[in-house]
Parts: C-alpha cells; structure tokens; sequence
C-alpha cells in the first residue's frame, strides 16, 4: 500500500507531536521553558481519542454514505469497558475497602458482584471486551438496518434513537454500571498509576500509535477493491446491486469496523480523562463528533483527526477564554462548514476528496 | 422452439403503480444468442419490463423464468446478475469518482463478497480483460479519467464496457444512443451486432433509424402489453403500430 | 439547480483567518490579563453556565462575584485583591474534571467554589486531591464521603432527610410514605437510608413506595395517579421528594392538576429552593412541604443585608436567593478567616485552619466546620405559599452536626471522619481502628 | 366574599334552636391565640361548633391569613381596606403590636372540615356541594346534626347526593349509630366508588360483624370497577402524551414530511412559542390585568406568528442554499439550536419561566373512575384543531396546493410562475409557527427553560419517521400510538424502562418498514 504525501505528513503530525510533547514532559525540569505542564498532557491524549472517533465517523460517512448520528454510543461502550477494569483495579483502596465489590455497589447496597462484571480484573479480558461489544452491537444493528435497506436520513434518526435508548439504560442504577455517577476515582493501569505523570505520557504516546494504526488500516481499507466498491456503494446503490454486489454485506463490513475503532478510542480515553457516565452516550457528544469530520473534510480521514482536533482545542479555548460565547462559537462553526466550507479544511489544500 | 433454448420466458406478467397499470398481462419470449429490440411510447413498460426481469421491482401476477428453471421473482438484484444478466439503465449511471479503468475493473466478473475484495489484488488475467474491454468500447486512452469528466457518449459507452465485462448471458440495454451523434449511434449498433455475436441481448430504443440498423426482430409494447411482434419492416407495416406510435 | 452557493475559496478564508487571529488575540489579551496582574489571589468558581444545569448553577457563579467583590471592597486579603476566574464546564462532566485541572495548575487558584451535582463533584475530586487544592461543595448530598480536600458546605442526610420524616410523623401524623426521586445516586441513597429509619420507626413494608424517574421527566400522570391511589388506604399518607430541581415544575403542576392538595397528600421536598418556584404557578402548592437549612423568608438582620447586596448586586428586585447560596455565603466567610488565620493561601495550612472557624450564617445562628469537613446547621421545615416564599413552620433548637457516613448502612455504620492530626483519616473504622481510605494526610 | 357570606349567616342562625354558649367561644378565641399550631387546630374545631354568629368570618379570615393577635390575646380580623375590626363584635379597632396568626397543614385540614359545616347552609347550590365534599373528607361524627338538618331541606340533587355521602361518612365513623344505618351508609359509599370512599372504607375498623363483610364486598366491588377504569385511565394518558408529541411534530411533519428539510433547530421554535406566552403574560399582567384569563388565547396567534417568523429568517437566511442535501441540513440546523438556545439563556436568564395556567384550564373533573385534568383536555383538544386546520390549509387553500406543488416538483412549479423562494419560506414558516403554538401548550405542563426543545427533538423526529415521513394522519397515528404505548408500560416497567422499550419497538419497527406506517406511494419516492 503505498503512501502519498497527505498520509506521511499525517502519520509525521499525528505520532511525533504527542511523542514530543510526552518527552518534553518527562525530561525537562518544571521550571525550564521547554517544559510541558501534565495539563496539557491529558488535553492532547483527549484530543487524540476524540480524533479516533472522528476517523471512525468518517470511514461510515466519507465512504460508505452512513450518517450515524450515535457514533458516540460505541465510543462509550468501549469507554465502560475499560472503565469497569479499572474499577476492579482499585481493590482495597476504595472508600469502603470492599475487595470485590466497586464503592458504588457497596453504597447502593449490593451484595454480590453481577455475572457480567466477571473476568474485568484481567487487562487481556477487558481489551478483548472493548472490541467485542461495540463489535457485537454495531453487527446485531447493522444486519438488521442494512438488510431492510434503511438508508439515509431514517437511518441517522434510528442511530440517534440507539444512543439515546442506551443513554436512558445506563443512567439506572439498577444497571450495575453507577447509574448518573458512572465510574470515576481510577487509581492505576496494569499496576502504574494513573495519575502519575509518567503514566499520562505514557497513555498520550499509545493513543497517538493506537490513532496512526487504525489511520493506516483506514487507509488501506479505502484504497483496496473493497473500498472502490463502498465508494460506488455511497454514490450510486442500486447501480452496485445490478452489478451483483451485495451493498448490505459492504457496509455491515465498514460499520463493524469503525464501531470497534471508536471502541478503542473510547477506551483509551477512559484512564485519561478518569471518569466514564452515561453522558457520552448524549446525541449531543454523536452529533459534535459529525462536526469534527465536516470541518476537517469529508471523505479525506487526515481531515477527521484535523477536524477533531481543531473543533476540541476550539471547545477548550472558547470554554476558558470567553465562557459565555462558545456556544454561539460552536454554532457558528456548524453553519459556517455546512454552507461555506463543503470540503472542510482538508479541501482547502485541493486534496482530491475520494 | 422448444423449451430447451428459450433464454429468457415472461409470461402474463402485470405490474400496477398505486391502481395505474404499468404493465398489463405482458407475455414476450427470447431465444439464447437472439437480439431483440423492443420500441413503444413512452410509459409503454419498458423500463417497468427491465424492472421486473432484475429483480427491482416485484410483478403482481406471472410468471418471469431465465434459462431453464430459474423464476426471477424468487431473487433479488445481485443474485439475479450473479446469474449473467447485465443491465444498462437509460440516463448512464457510471461510478463517478472512480477512474474508468476502476469502474471496469469492479464491473469484472469475479467473486463478489467483502472477504474477497478486501484482499484482491489485481492479476495480470483481469488486467488483460480490461484491456480488452476498454478496446472493444475505444476509451483505451481515457483509462485514467474520471468517470465523471467523460462526455455523454463516452459514459454510454462506458456502461456498456461494463455491461461487457460482467460476462452476463444476458444483456438489457435501455436507450444506448440517446443524445448521440449519427456517427456515435452508427458505431453502437456495430458494437452491439458485435456483442451479439456470443450473448443474447434486449434493446429498448426510440430512434427507428438505429433499430433498423441492428435489423433484429422486433416487439412493439403499448399501454404495457405487446401490440405487434416481428421483423422492422412487417412492424412499421402494421396500422395498430402506426396508429399508436409512429404517427400518420 | 445550479445555485451559487458562496463556497468560500482559498483567499476568501485567509481573510476570515485574519479575522480568527484578531479574535484569539483579544482571548490572549484577556488571558494575559489575568496572569499580568500576579499580585492578586486567583479564586476558581467552577459552575456550569450551559447545559441543563446552568439553571440552578448560573446564581451561584453570580453569588460569588458578588462576595468576591464585597471582600475586595473590604481590602480583599492578606493586603492582595481577590480575583475571580470563571470558567463554564458546561454541564459536561468530563469537562468539569478537565476545568477543574486548569483552574489548578495553569490559573493557579488558592480555592474553588463549584459542582452542583454529585457526579460533578466526583469528577473533580480526584483532581483536587492530585494537586492538593481545596474545593466548597455548596449542595445538600449524599453523604458516604469525606475527602480532605473538600470542604461540604451543604447538608447531609441526617440535616435535611431524616428531620423532614420526623417532623411529619410527629406533626401530620403520617403512616405511609411514597419515596418519589430521580434515578440518580442522591435519591438513591437517601431512599435507602430513609427506608432504613421508618423501618426502625416501626413502618410497615408495604406502607412504603418507592419509584424512579429519568431526568428532566415531564409526564407525571402515571406516578401522581400511583400516589393518589397508594395515599387512599385509609393511613395518612406523604410524599418525600428527591426529584431533580429541574423536574420539579410538571410534577408539581401535576400535582395541582390532578386536585391533590397539601391537605390530602403533603409533598417534602429536598431540591425545591426559592429559585425552582420562581419558576412554577405556586397557588395551588400552598402547604406542600421545602426541608433546607436556609429560606429567603427567615427574618435576621444578616440575611436582609445579604438579600439587598443581592438585588443591587443583579439589578433585579425579584431575584431569590435559596440554600446552596447561603452555603457559598458561609463557606467563602470561612476560607478568608482560614486565611487570615493561617497566614498564607497555601493548601495545607488552610486546611488544618478551616478546622474548628466559626462564621454567622443566614439563618440566625452560627456554623462551625467540623474535623469531618462538614459544618453545623440549623434544620429548617417550611411550607409553600402562594407568593413562591417559603415560610419555616419548624426549625430544629440546636445546629445540627453532620454524619457524613449513615449510621443506616452496614458497611459505613462504624466509620467516622477526623482531619484533626492525631488521626487526620477521611474514613476511620472505629470497630477495627483502621483508616481504609489510602487517602493519609 | 367574606362579609357577604357572613351576613347571610346572621340571618340564618338566628333560627338555629341551639344559643351561642358563651364559655366555648372565649375557649376558643383563647386557643386560637395561643402559639403552637395544635392549639389554634383546636380553637378552630371549638369555634365551628360553639355556633357563634361571626365564627365563618373568622374562620375565613384565618384561612385567608387576615386574621390576627395583640399580645393581650385579642383576636381583629383584617378587613380589606386594610382598617382592623375586633373579631367577636366586628368593630372597627386600632390595635398596636399584632402578629399574623399562622397556618399549617394541620390547622388548614381543620379549617376546610369547619367551613364545610358552616357552608352547608349557603345560598348556592355548588357552595353547598363543595361543602358536603369537605364534610364528607373530615368524616367528622360531630358534623351528623348539621347533616341531618339540611338533608331535610335540600332540593338541588348534586348537593343532596353529596350531602348523603358525608352523612354516610358520619354516621359510620361515629360510635354510637345502628348497626342498619352503618351497613345502608356503606351502601351508599359503595355507589360512590372513587379513591376517596375506598379510602374512608379502607380505614375503618372495629365495625360489627355484618358491617365488616359489607365493607370488604364493597371494596372488592370499587377495585374490580377501578380496574376497568384504570385502562380507560391509561388510555386518556396515553391520548394526553399523544396529543403532546403531535403537536410537538406537527411543525416537523410540515417542514420535514413535506418538504424533506431536517430541521434540528425545531425544538427551539418551540422553545420560542412557550416564551412567546411568558412575554404575552408578562405584558398583560402589567397592561390589561382585566383579560388576563385570557392570555393564553391572546398568545397562541402570537407564538404562531413569532416561531413563524424565525422559521422564515431561518429559512432565508440558511436552508435555502441547502436544498437537496439533507444531511448538511441537519448539522447546520443543530448548530442554529445551540445558537438559539445560548441567545435566550442570555436574555431570559438561565433559569426557569413561570407560565400560569389561567382558572379555566386547571383542576380536573370526574367522569365516573376517570380523573380528566382540564388542562390536558385542553392540550388534546388543541392538538386536533391544529392538526384539523393544518390539513385543511394544506388541502384546501391556494397556498397550502402551491406549497404541495413546490415541494413534489420544484423546477415544474417554477416553470408554472409560482414564486418558490416565496413559498419555501412560507411553508417553512408555517411549519415554525405550528412549533411555536405548540410551545404555548407545552408551556402549561413543561417547564419553560432554554433546554425545553431539546427533550422533545428527538420525540418529533421518531413521531414523524415512525408515522410515514409526508403524511400527516402518518404523523397523527404514530404520535398517539407512541403516546398510548408509552403509557401502558409505564406502570407495568417503570417510567425509564417504559421509554427505552418504545425507542427499541420503533428501532425494530422501521426496519421491518423503512418508510414508516403510511409510506408515500408511487413512482416519485421508488427512484
């Protein structure tokens, strides 16, 4: 699979950045100018995961023509995956120093651990799982929209309407995920802990390898037959069909697929960020994540992590800066790409977008 | 004819959009290897009768048969065209953002699920049919344009390229010379006689100059059923045809 | 349809660039500002001023303006003037963790006044107790916790919950109870501990119903319905309500609608302040029951000039002001005697001040903080009338000391906090003699 | 009110064979003035009895908070030019130092009983039935004579029927009445059959053998028939919920269904309808108090015409460049909302609007089991007529066909000199302003925050998808269907669970049908 100019620069951008602003983190002195505060630190390995969600976005929109608006929810999956790991993690150093049970059990009062809490006190476990419930979820969803040929505007609304039904489940508490509080007060990953500052640059520096691998398997997934295919798919359906192509099978593919990368994001964001709830499963958090791919550029994957980073440090600065206005910002940005800037920034440079 | 060598068999097929009947007990037989053009009004059924024979839209009543036994109104799209019928739709519909050497290379004949298509590679077998495909259609030089970019007639031909490169049985060609030069529409019936050669092939058409140069049989749908079969000569003749369609 | 939609082309967005740069500038400036001016103590007001809780968390960012101005009119503190530095976590709790951070390290606060919600509050306590700052949690909550780093300035169960029951068994003589809340970790908790007490109390089983709704629920016909049908088994019956603050106005509306006057039925509830009514058609509530440790409508020299400040403070005479304010009010008056005391703004000597500081509160009376960073309050019962007050029919005699872990659930009964040096342990076993948070001094 | 109805009083007790016993009353004005709220309940219940003439006034004025106590425990009644008059004589007094005597749910269960008795002898009838209601919720023994009194006078056959009710009560909750009278007194209770009854029965113990066995038959016999009220119950409910989510999707059915826009920022125009009626609120309380019951009469054209102008700017200034693409539609529009919800959270401040409902819309009436709140009623009354004059503007006016006829075949209605800019802006505008009336009704039973539309944007969508997108009884049947659904499960699975399981119905629903229950038909939509 060869790689053009656009790709290398991203792969160049995407990895070394973070690798930088992890060694200058853990090398340099506090005081010393070069050194780079562990705020910023989190912030980037945020931004990193959100921009996995963005690829994720983009490979279902870019190219196959789905507008999932609850891109979220699979992130979130992965998120609680993660999450329930690292609650078992915690043992004894829990408020009520409860060995099996999370502190959230023992203060609603549960006695014993639920059946499918099981087996997250394994690392390998838990990855496993990351990958399998989004996985599980978005092929049990998918066969059943894409096999009824549910296209377009009724399938976003159905997606939205998935995320906003998994919203409303994991905010009871009789759930065993902790209900509106979810899970938080992480204390170590695989035996590190996870707020030292080694650890953070640690996780920023996976993120950004976890980022280029899965920008790369995009990659190679549009390029190959199988991506020409889901590009005919997208613009013309129902020429693919007379052509003896099965659209169906083709976006169930793609759809799996970036559930299971907006999986792995949600996971790797879960220690960063060091609380997961039932908040990102919001149509809201799906609907901004569109965004994100829009202002980068559709159908170009480097303009998704462009976009979702951009868009975040947006949200961060606005949010700091002038906290009454960054609503009318953000809303501002939605108008301003739709209309003017169909291409995103990525169609600025003449990227041929595919 | 016996049963043997009848390729394609629809028989009392009837079609109705919201009580408007689009085809009406329409019965139309075509031998393996045959040419047939077909010709009618507009909203005669035509393209309702491409419709029902690849599976996109279901026939309220009859029965539509490929081949020996295959009943058409079991499959879907895909697996109707997996059987080798190809079809070209009236306003060209070609895979605009893909080169025309790649939307040939999809329409090739070949294993058609993800699993397979994820990993293809292009081997120099298929590279040699492209070639030859885009050399009985002459867009060799145009391998690397964007289907988009290409001009009416070269898409017409284009779709036509790929209608080749399925290798169907069975080719459906709706309206191949719309909006083309005299000289273009000359060089599509050359074409087509040349195709028929080895497939059997459906032409639905306006330009009675273009069927007469194919010289084919013909059938004459009105008002979704057959008014007239025959050569084009014996069907110009009729006063039914003429009446209906070819005007005092 | 061609259509000439002004698809911006290259140099068209340079231009909106330059426009872009100007306004990061004019943020740059404003953020430079902030850091130019180093003589001043940097204090963190971290509520949400979007998203569905800014409804109730916008007041208490203006109420600390306010008293930030007040103190630096008063020559702010320790000789530097006090600066506020606001930022807007948007209801999103992540972000409240990611603020939190900044208001930290990068804007350097001596203090944060903030959260509302629980889950808020456990987003950002891991972050406080990473970088050692102190954070004033201004809302009644549900207890089970006692971090050194927070200080909770609102009521525990045991000062607003269980004096609530016991006032309407004693007063209305009630028999059944409805345990109506939203699901969310609040209600949860103190259902379960009120279940707890009117078992004790000697309440049957089945003389108690509870039931959970989602947030912002807006069709209460099904569950007023329940309740007037549970309420018509011949025993007085009442209604404690942990409904979010939000929900509040169609329950109640509700309520009213389906004729269930205080008389019949008589609704507590634990997240309905002044500011919530302000909201609702208050007439047909008269009667129905508010617990807090504060109410607009007590009459005390301190309170009439804090209410004035107030309405000159937002320009608005109807401005109301409700518990969690007068908690800012108590808990902000304790930071400065801290400071003042201690000398210094730095964490841990704060800490060890606040400790013991008593400071008057609105309601009369004066509230000390206790080693378990809770402080002491008067309870107060009030009943609604029809002008949106509510007027206290029951005040507890003394202050109320907080149990900031429920003697009602088994695996907390034993534990106590104390911050003070012997033990300086948030959860102390007083059966085994361990300390089981990690958290030592 | 006050001092008409005690004249009346005057009059009548006078016939009354029972002299006003002197010791009671000063018993009684001395608990009234005491602090402590059990006392003042038990002044209350003395007074009512003592049959003093000005005991109603009294009563009223305590209940009204006009009455008051000088330290010396004299008791003088506010009057409502402000002047004080002692309360036993009525004159007019200037006492110094009074305090106002308080209130609390007790003391006013106590008053309610008290006024029952009292009014039982008012002029008209409705005053009376009311009265016998509170007689009959006091079940107080001590009120039989009073009963027994007006029964034999009564003509009006709603109050006799209630005053039979109370006596019933009466009788079988004091000790000394006959076994026959308690078993005909549950009879009559039985004929009731509402909550109330089954409660009173419900509490009642120590009753002789044959009263018991009356009592649990007739208890049996109220639930059974509540049962079968109870799902006409939750059908009202749902039709309630049903009419709200129609009304909420009816502007969407519009600007959705028929000319294919998404618009994310709809929940907003209802957003804007419900402070539409808060600002026409405001601005008549303060200018024309006289026709405030009118105000939400005044506000429905009002919100129409302000959400319809909004929906018009919106679509001049934004949708109209983004014809024939969908899906940037949506984002663009989902930006719109945030922008308008952030502009009225900085206008109207971020916290909650109080909207009143006027008299005629609140309480609710029995029709048989059934509790009928007026101000739902109202909604599903109001939902109709939008739908009904919805409909017919489509189908009936030259506007609603050119709209129809722009929004099937833009270019061939350009070609046939209809304005279609002008028209897309309108019927967009007409899809904004059905939102913004519907603003006016969810502000009676929502609360009127800048987040209001955002709970019911996603409802709209699926109501309107749900339906079959261009179909208004589409739109209509899916909105009740969802609405019904939602109800009946509510009490079997809990509110949450109850909405979760109608959004994975609908999830699994579209799937089986893409387009929805009314699917629009014919060539046009298969291309």
């Amino acid at each position: 699979m060869k790689l053009d100019r656009t790709a290398w620069l991203t792969l160049g951008l995407t990895f070394g950045v973070p690798l930088c602003l992890a060694l200058l983190n853990q090398s340099t002195a506090l005081s010393s100018a070069l050194h780079v505060p562990t705020y910023v630190i989190a912030l980037a390995g945020k931004y990193l995961c959100f921009a996995m969600l963005a690829l994720a976005v983009d490979l279902v929109w870019g190219f196959a023509g789905i507008l999932s608006l609850g891109h979220a929810a699979f992130f979130a999956l992965g998120g609680y995956a993660m999450g329930m790991y690292l609650m078992r993690q915690i043992g004894t150093r829990g408020v009520y120093g409860n060995p099996m049970l999370p502190d959230f059990m023992v203060f609603l009062g549960w006695k014993e651990l639920p059946w499918y809490w099981h087996g997250f006190e394994w690392f390998g476990f838990a990855c496993f799982m990351v990958v399998l419930v989004p996985g599980i979820l978005a092929l049990v969803f998918g066969y059943l929209a894409f096999r009824s040929r549910v296209t377009g505007v009724y399938l976003s609304i159905i997606t939205q309407a998935l995320t906003y039904a998994l919203l409303l489940a994991f905010f009871r508490n009789d759930m065993g995920f902790g209900g509106n509080n979810g899970m938080t007060d992480f204390k170590d990953i695989l035996g590190f802990s996870v707020q030292a500052d080694s650890t953070r640059s640690a996780l920023l520096v996976i993120s950004a390898m976890f980022l280029c691998g899965q920008y790369l398997v995009a990659r190679y997934v549009v390029r190959s037959r199988f991506g020409k295919v889901l590009i005919a798919v997208r613009d013309t359906e129902s020429r693919t069909r007379f052509l003896g192509y099965r659209p169906e099978s083709y976006k169930l593919v793609v759809w799996v697929l970036s559930a299971i990368m907006a999986g792995i994001g949600g996971a790797l964001y879960v220690p960063q960020v060091g609380i997961i709830n039932p908040s990102e499963f919001a149509p809201a958090n799906s609907i901004e994540a569109v965004i994100w791919v829009a202002v980068g550029g559709r159908g170009t994957l480097s303009g998704a992590i462009l976009g979702a980073v951009i868009v975040n440090f947006g949200k961060t600065w606005f949010t700091g800066v002038l906290p009454e206005y960054w609503l009318y910002a953000l809303g501002a940005l939605f108008i301003f790409v739709t209309l003017c800037l169909p291409k995103g920034v990525m169609g600025l440079f003449g990227r041929r977008t595919a | 004819m016996s049963e043997a060598d009848t390729l394609l068999y629809l028989d009392g097929v009837t079609v109705t959009f919201d009580g408007f009947r689009a085809l009406n007990a329409l019965s139309l037989y075509l031998e393996k290897g045959e040419m047939r053009a077909v010709i009618g009004p507009n909203g005669a059924g035509k393209t309702t009768m491409m419709d029902v024979i690849t599976g996109r839209t279901r026939p309220d009543t009859g029965t539509v048969q490929f081949g020996v036994d295959t009943d058409l109104t079991k499959l879907d799209e895909p697996a109707i065209a997996a059987l080798g019928i190809g079809r070209k739709f009236q306003k060209p519909t070609v895979f605009e953002p893909h080169t025309v050497w790649d939307n040939i290379l999809l329409a090739l004949a070949g294993d058609r699920r993800p699993r397979f298509s994820l990993w293809a590679k292009e081997t120099a077998d298929e590279k040699r049919r492209i070639e030859s495909v885009l050399e009985t259609v002459r867009l060799q030089e145009f391998r690397d344009k964007r289907g988009g970019d290409l001009s009416h007639g070269q898409k017409q031909w284009l779709e036509i390229g790929m209608l080749l490169a399925q290798e169907p049985q069975l080719l459906l060609v709706d309206e191949p010379v719309a909006g083309m030069t005299d000289a273009e529409t000359e060089q599509t019936a050359e074409l087509l006689r040349e195709i028929n050669k080895t497939r059997s092939v459906v032409v639905v058409e306006h330009d009675m100059a273009f069927v007469r140069a194919l010289d084919v049989k013909v059938t004459v749908l009105h008002e979704g059923s057959v008014l007239s079969d025959g050569s084009i000569d014996h069907v110009s003749a009729d006063p039914k045809v003429i009446e209906v369609y070819l005007g005092r | 349809m061609a259509f000439n939609l002004p698809t911006i082309s290259r140099r068209g967005l340079a231009r909106l660039g330059a426009a872009a740069a100007t306004v990061a500038a004019v943020g740059a400036v404003k953020e430079a500002a902030a850091q130019g001016a180093a003589g001043t103590i940097k204090v963190g007001i971290l509520h949400s001023l979007s998203g569905t809780m800014a409804i109730s968390e916008t007041t208490l960012k203006d109420v600390m303006t306010m008293l930030i101005e007040q103190q630096n009119a008063k020559g702010g503190l320790l000789g530097k003037k006090l600066e506020a530095v606001v930022v807007d976590p948007a209801s999103n709790w992540p972000l409240f963790a990611e603020k939190a951070r900044q208001l930290i390290s990068v804007d350097k606060c001596a203090a944060t006044f903030g959260c509302w919600t629980s889950v808020s509050r456990k987003s950002v306590l891991p972050v406080f107790e990473e970088l050692n700052s102190i954070l004033f949690y201004p809302v009644q909550y549900e207890g089970q916790e006692c971090s050194r780093n927070v200080f909770y300035t609102g009521a525990a169960p045991n000062q607003q919950a269980i004096p609530a029951v016991d006032y309407l068994m004693k007063e209305n003589k009630v028999q059944r109870w409805v345990l109506a809340g939203t699901d969310y970790v609040y209600p949860r908790t103190t259902n379960q501990i009120l279940e707890a007490y009117l078992i004790a109390k000697g309440v049957a089983k089945e003389d108690i119903m509870i039931n959970y709704t989602p947030f912002g629920h807006s069709d209460w016909q099904n569950i007023v319905a329940s309740i007037k049908k549970f309420g018509s088994a011949g025993k007085k019956t009442a209604v404690v309500s942990t409904i979010n603050g939000d929900a509040n106005v169609p329950f109640y509306k509700e309520l009213g609608n389906q004729g269930i006057k205080a008389t019949d039925i008589p609704v507590v509830a634990f997240s309905v302040g002044e500011e919530e009514l302000a909201g609702i058609d208050t007439k047909p509530l008269v009667g129905h029951l508010a617990a807090w440790n504060y109410f607009m409508s007590v009459d005390n020299a301190d309170n009439k000039k804090f209410i004035d400040a107030w309405h000159k403070f937002t320009g608005k005479p109807k401005r109301t002001t409700n518990d969690p304010m007068e908690a800012h009010y108590i808990g902000f008056n304790m930071w400065v005697k801290a400071v003042e005391a201690a000398g210094t703004t730095a964490s841990d000597a704060v800490i060890d001040e606040m400790i013991g500081v008593s400071v008057p509160n609105l309601s009369g009376g004066y509230s000390a903080m206790m080693p378990n960073h809770h402080i002491t309050k008067p309870v107060l019962i009030g009943e609604i009338q029809a002008d949106g007050q509510i007027n206290a029919v029951s005040t507890t005699p003394g202050l109320v000391v907080a149990q900031e872990w429920s003697p009602y659930v088994a695996d907390t009964k034993d534990l106590i906090g104390d911050w003070r040096a012997p033990l300086k342990c948030g959860a102390f076993n007083v059966k085994t003699g361990q300390c089981s948070t990690g958290k030592k001094a | 009110m006050c001092r008409l109805f005690a004249a009346f009083l005057f009059a009548l007790l006078a016939a009354l064979p029972v002299g006003a016993r002197a010791d009671q009353v000063t018993e009684a004005v001395a608990a009234l003035a005491s602090p402590g709220f059990d006392s003042v309940r038990a002044g209350v219940e003395q007074l009512s009895y003592s049959g003093h003439p000005r005991a109603a006034a009294i009563i009223g004025a305590l209940q009204a908070g006009k009455l008051f106590v000088r330290t010396d425990k004299a008791l003088f009644v506010k009057q409502d030019d402000g002047e004080f008059a002692d309360a036993l004589s009525g004159e007019v007094a200037q006492p110094g130092g009074l305090k106002q005597v308080r209130v609390n749910n007790s003391v006013r269960g106590a008053i309610d009983a008290a006024l029952g008795v009292l009014r039982l002898f008012a002029p008209d009838a409705a005053a009376r039935r009311e009265a016998a209601e509170a007689v009959f919720k006091s079940h107080d023994p001590a009120a039989l004579p009073a009963l027994e009194k007006v029964l034999a006078t009564e003509t009006n056959a709603g109050a006799k029927l209630k005053m039979e009710q109370a006596r019933a009560a009466a009788v079988l909750a004091s000790p000394d009445s006959a076994e026959a009278d308690r078993v005909a007194a549950v009879a009559v209770l039985r004929l009731r059959g509402d909550i109330e009854a089954r409660g009173f029965l419900a509490s009642l113990s120590g009753q002789p053998q044959s009263v018991t066995e009356a009592i649990v038959t007739a208890i049996t016999g109220i639930d059974r028939m509540a049962q079968a009220w109870s799902v006409a119950q939750s059908v009202y409910y749902g039709l309630s919920l049903g009419s709200v989510l129609l009304l909420a999707a009816a502007g969407l059915a519009i600007t959705f269904g028929v000319m294919g826009v998404i618009n994310m920022a709809h929940g907003e125009m209802v957003m804007i309808g419900a402070y539409t009626t808060f600002v026409v609120q405001q601005f008549m309380r303060a200018n024309t108090p006289g026709l405030y019951g009118a105000s939400l009469l005044v506000a429905i054209p009002m919100a129409f015409l302000v959400s319809g102008a909004v929906g018009v700017a919106i679509e001049r200034l934004l949708i109209r460049w983004l014809y024939g693409r969908p899906l940037e539609t949506l984002l663009a529009t989902w930006g719109l909302s945030l922008g308008l919800q952030q502009a009225v959270r900085s206008i109207f401040g971020a916290n909650n609007k109080d909207v009143d409902t006027p008299g005629w819309m609140s309480g609710a009436t029995e029709l048989g089991g059934l509790t009928l709140t007026w101000n739902r009623m109202y909604i599903i009354l109001f939902s109709i007529a939008v739908l009904a004059s919805l409909m017919g503007a489509l189908r009936y006016t030259s506007l609603g066909l050119r709209m129809r006829a722009v929004t099937q075949n833009r270019r061939m209605a350009a070609a046939m000199g209809i304005r279609t800019p002008w028209i897309d802006a309108l019927t967009f505008g007409l899809g904004s302003g059905v939102a913004g009336m519907a603003g006016v009704a969810l502000s009676q039973i929502d609360n009127v925050s800048p987040n209001l539309g955002q709970s019911y944007i996603i409802d709209s969508f699926m109501v309107v998808v749900f339906g079959g997108v261009g179909n208004l009884w589409g739109t209509t049947l899916g909105a009740l269907t969802l609405g019904i659904v939602n109800k009946f499960l509510e009490p079997v699975a809990g509110a949450v669970m109850a909405k979760i399981v109608v959004l994975v119905l609908l999830i699994l629903f579209i799937q089986r049908r893409p387009r929805g229950m009314f699917p629009l038909k014919g060539r046009a939509v298969e291309s």
